[in-house]
């Protein structure tokens, strides 16, 4: 079996799959051209992360590492979100095979972009380096949409009508 | 429930296969290139094989090499033909789709001062013989296309292309591995030099195939040796060899006709109930067990992996890619767009499924896709 | 009585062999390519014999790569190598009792425009470590010198070899398919880069072997294509690959001491009762299970033919050249004159064969020389 | 099987092994490299052949071929036997693997011979042609002999006293 038994689980029980209506921060990463797009949703209390909710439309690793980052950020501050690596996310799965490890990547911008969306909703000072990582992460989701038509655009138009 | 709907990866062998193999094993179990009885009755099972073979594919006995595979004997066919007629031309033409090691072979031959020219296909996975006539040189020396898609089944036309190969002066070789036995195809009748075919998609153990090569056709051999077999080394493997000769034996009509309706039942009611779901391949020229659809909205290992769970094997892409991130080559061939081509879900019925299971199968596939869209915020797509 | 004396031709399958392979036709059938369970219950079968192999031989688990026999690697081996490497060099060593498909291979290595050298053997087939540095070049890309003569038995002094390769840096492979699991032998401390094995000749099945290729080695694959296993494409041959595993599972001293007390009667009695009889090969250094001789006055295949009409397996040369005509290129390089390279008979034991067959043999043997000097005109010879 | 079940027969239970003493004709052709020698030895009354002994070192199709030779030959005249061909041999026995063609084209050589050395002993005149046949048979023996010891020569000696 190439996933862990721990992939498994996450990815057949995904934890905090859904939306969160009236969010505070939303984030996406990925697109549909290497199969996965994933959005993470984020309620802040006191600068910290109470809730977290994904939606992933991808493989089994890109479903498994939505699931576990939202599961790691849950109750940490904004700061210690934004430490976590992905090899948190892989080392708490039990190892992703080497073609998938990019989906932990994946799964950390999603997260990093809904804390850049809910610093920018509140204001708030951006930290250089999540700026730096902003601008990486929308290109490479607009860079896509623009090539390929209007179905990510329309998912995230849905998911963000849902919330 | 266990569903196995994964025969185009590779097929359980029959109980008929399996019963004339294992006296080859043990009791039977001599090397055709030795002088003593032991040798003898190898030779006389392998002969008798290669006879069964020879005749379901329109060739003479000694035209069928056994090999270890359709890996072997299409890098042979296409590796082979390029070294050996290099004299008379070093164009080589295949297509988009086909397998990946026909694919892999031609990039390799190009690092090896070959010029390889790929044909393209239409929406449905065709290739246009008009196309081929267009691209065919005077230093064309061989033409590889195979019968049958092991993605999404479409079925070549292949008397036309052969009859082209033919009127240029081309060798034409086709990787049958997918069709054998399910489609006609004849040596001769079909203007071939060269076809491809193995045993573990239709009944027979893995790692056995065989080349079949027209008389006369100059081929240089991947495996120099004692030549075993006529222009291939190597002990040959006698108990596969039976079990293949077998498996061509008990391949017939009224299995192909179960596999078809089978089929069918299965694209009609997946159409009809799953939504936002497309047929790849071609409506009607497709091999009988195969069918090939994309799910928008969701990704194609996901729902494999949610089916596996359920008891039920399947693939997306081909078997060989799964370990690969690209969308299938075969479906960015025929023009699905990536968002499509990552949610490909391929069923390939054997003769030994039931209704009741296709139906089971059904039923998960509707709910796991429906759950997969969900969780990807597609649900109404 | 049936004695079957031909082991270094191929052996039996053993019944816990066949037993280990069984599942792996019609239950456990699945394609190790395939995402779901059956294949990668097929993935977990390949992994446990890949272990037992490399552990075997000194390699890491991922060192090891399952081919369709000796054959196969033998010839990726060479050919992978010299493409892969030839911006470092173009010359190759090897030697002149290879098995035929080392010499063939590199037959055609040489119109590829690499250039080889054959170093010649002594009275008893053993390779002068001497001659290998003295003939070792800048140039050299590799050297390839098996381990134990499959037809004379000689086994080489690897280690001195390997390391004479290693201080001028050319890569070294060894075609061990006749000694493996009789001969230690070792990746790493035998200073190895390549190693074929293979399954047909340790009691486990025909057409499966593997290449055992140290990490880093640089090898053009022989099978382009989905790289099912690391190098090597083509579906993953299960049965064959358990079957190879239990094979060598299975093999231990205790055998080889039983194999090796049965050659040694067979070797005396032979040698004291059959008048003119010389032994091929070196009188210690030989594969535990061979025993070959030269009978003045006599021809090979005619000594074979006799002794199997009496139920008893034998060869002459080697299996795969029992068709040609010329004496066996082993015993010319050992220098034994025309007459007695045509009246050469090789047996081979197994772990299997009794006591009682080995005196029926040895009787038969007296018995057909004598008859066949004496239609030859040679009784008294 | 390679062989034919007839060269089997011919092989296991050979018809017309051994030496006829006082010969009216003794012939040899073959050499060792190659693997077969053989030895025909005939009696010859009227110009007709009534008897014919072989000796054969070699395999089995050189065996078999010998056999058969001195079988169709029996009873023929001398001119009659020198018509002979090898493909008359091929026929009887039911065909012969291709690389061992060159034994049926052996054994009309050592009938050729024994004819030749009949015809020497009685000082009668020799065929153009089988004069020719001659040349080349004992050559190919002598070349081969000096080349490759005294082992032939010895056998010779052997069968030639044996008569
Ligand atoms: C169309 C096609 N060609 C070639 C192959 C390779 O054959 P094998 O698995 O026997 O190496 C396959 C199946 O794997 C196939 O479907
Ligand atoms: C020394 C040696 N090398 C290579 C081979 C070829 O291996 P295979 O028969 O598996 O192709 C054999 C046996 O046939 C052998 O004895």
């Amino acid at each position: 079996m190439m996933y862990s038994k721990n992939v498994m689980e996450h990815f057949m029980k995904p934890k905090n799959s859904g939306t969160i209506k009236n969010a505070d921060g939303v984030g996406q990463a990925g697109n549909i051209v290497c199969g996965d797009v994933m959005f993470i949703f984020i309620k802040v209390k006191d600068d910290v992360i109470m809730d977290l909710k994904f939606k992933a439309l991808g493989c089994v690793a890109a479903i498994a590492t939505s699931s576990i980052v939202t599961e790691l950020a849950k109750g940490k501050t904004i700061d210690q979100a934004l430490e976590m690596s992905n090899q948190d996310i892989v080392e708490a799965l039990g190892g992703l095979p080497p073609v998938k490890v990019h989906c932990s990547l994946l799964a950390i911008d999603a997260l990093k972009e809904a804390i850049y969306d809910y610093l920018k909703k509140q204001d708030r000072e951006i930290p250089a380096e999540l700026e730096r990582a902003h601008e990486r992460i929308s290109k490479e989701v607009q860079g896509i949409e623009g090539k390929f038509g209007n179905f990510v655009e329309k998912q995230r138009e849905f998911l963000l009508d849902k919330k | 429930m266990k569903v196995y709907l994964d025969h185009g990866a590779t097929t359980p062998v029959a109980k008929q296969v399996l019963d004339a193999m294992t006296p080859y094993f043990d009791k039977k179990f001599g090397n055709p290139a030795s002088l003593h009885i032991w040798g003898t009755e190898a030779v006389d099972a392998v002969e008798k094989s290669r006879k069964l073979i020879a005749k379901r594919i329109g060739a003479k006995q000694n035209e069928v090499v056994f090999t270890s595979g359709g890996t072997e004997s299409n890098n042979w066919a296409l590796k082979g033909v390029a070294f050996a007629n290099q004299n008379n031309g070093r164009h080589i033409i295949t297509q988009k789709t086909e397998h990946d090691c026909v694919l892999k072979a031609s990039k390799w031959l190009e690092t090896q001062g070959f010029e390889l020219s790929y044909l393209g296909v239409d929406n449905h996975g065709l290739v246009d013989p008009a196309e081929l006539e267009a691209t065919i040189r005077e230093d064309t020396i061989l033409v590889s296309i195979m019968q049958g898609n092991n993605e999404i089944g479409t079925v070549q036309p292949m008397r036309e292309l052969g009859r082209i190969c033919k009127e240029h002066g081309a060798l034409f070789h086709s990787d049958a591995c997918q069709s054998f036995t399910k489609e006609p195809l004849d040596l001769n009748k079909d203007k071939l030099d060269l076809i491809t075919i193995n045993a573990h998609k239709i009944y027979g153990p893995k790692g056995v195939g065989a080349l079949v090569v027209k008389n006369g056709t100059k081929l240089t051999p991947l495996f120099h040796g004692g030549q075993q077999d006529p222009g291939r080394s190597g002990t040959i493997n006698v108990s596969g060899i039976v079990g293949f000769g077998k498996s061509v034996e008990i391949a017939d009509n009224k299995k192909n006709k179960l596999m078809k309706n089978l089929r069918n039942y299965l694209i009609d009611r997946i159409m009809d109930e799953v939504p936002n779901s497309f047929l790849n391949g071609h409506p009607e020229k497709r091999l009988i067990n195969n069918a090939n659809f994309s799910f928008k909205g969701l990704e194609g290992e996901a729902l494999v992996l949610r089916l596996s769970a359920r008891g039920i094997a399947s693939s997306t892409g081909s078997a060989c890619s799964s370990k690969k991130l690209e969308p299938s080559h075969v479906l960015m061939a025929i023009g699905r767009p990536a968002e499509l081509a990552h949610g490909s879900l391929r069923l390939t019925v054997g003769w030994e499924n039931k209704l009741a299971e296709i139906e089971y199968a059904i039923d998960m596939i509707k709910k796991e896709a429906k759950w997969l869209r969900d969780i990807g915020g597609c649900d109404d797509v």
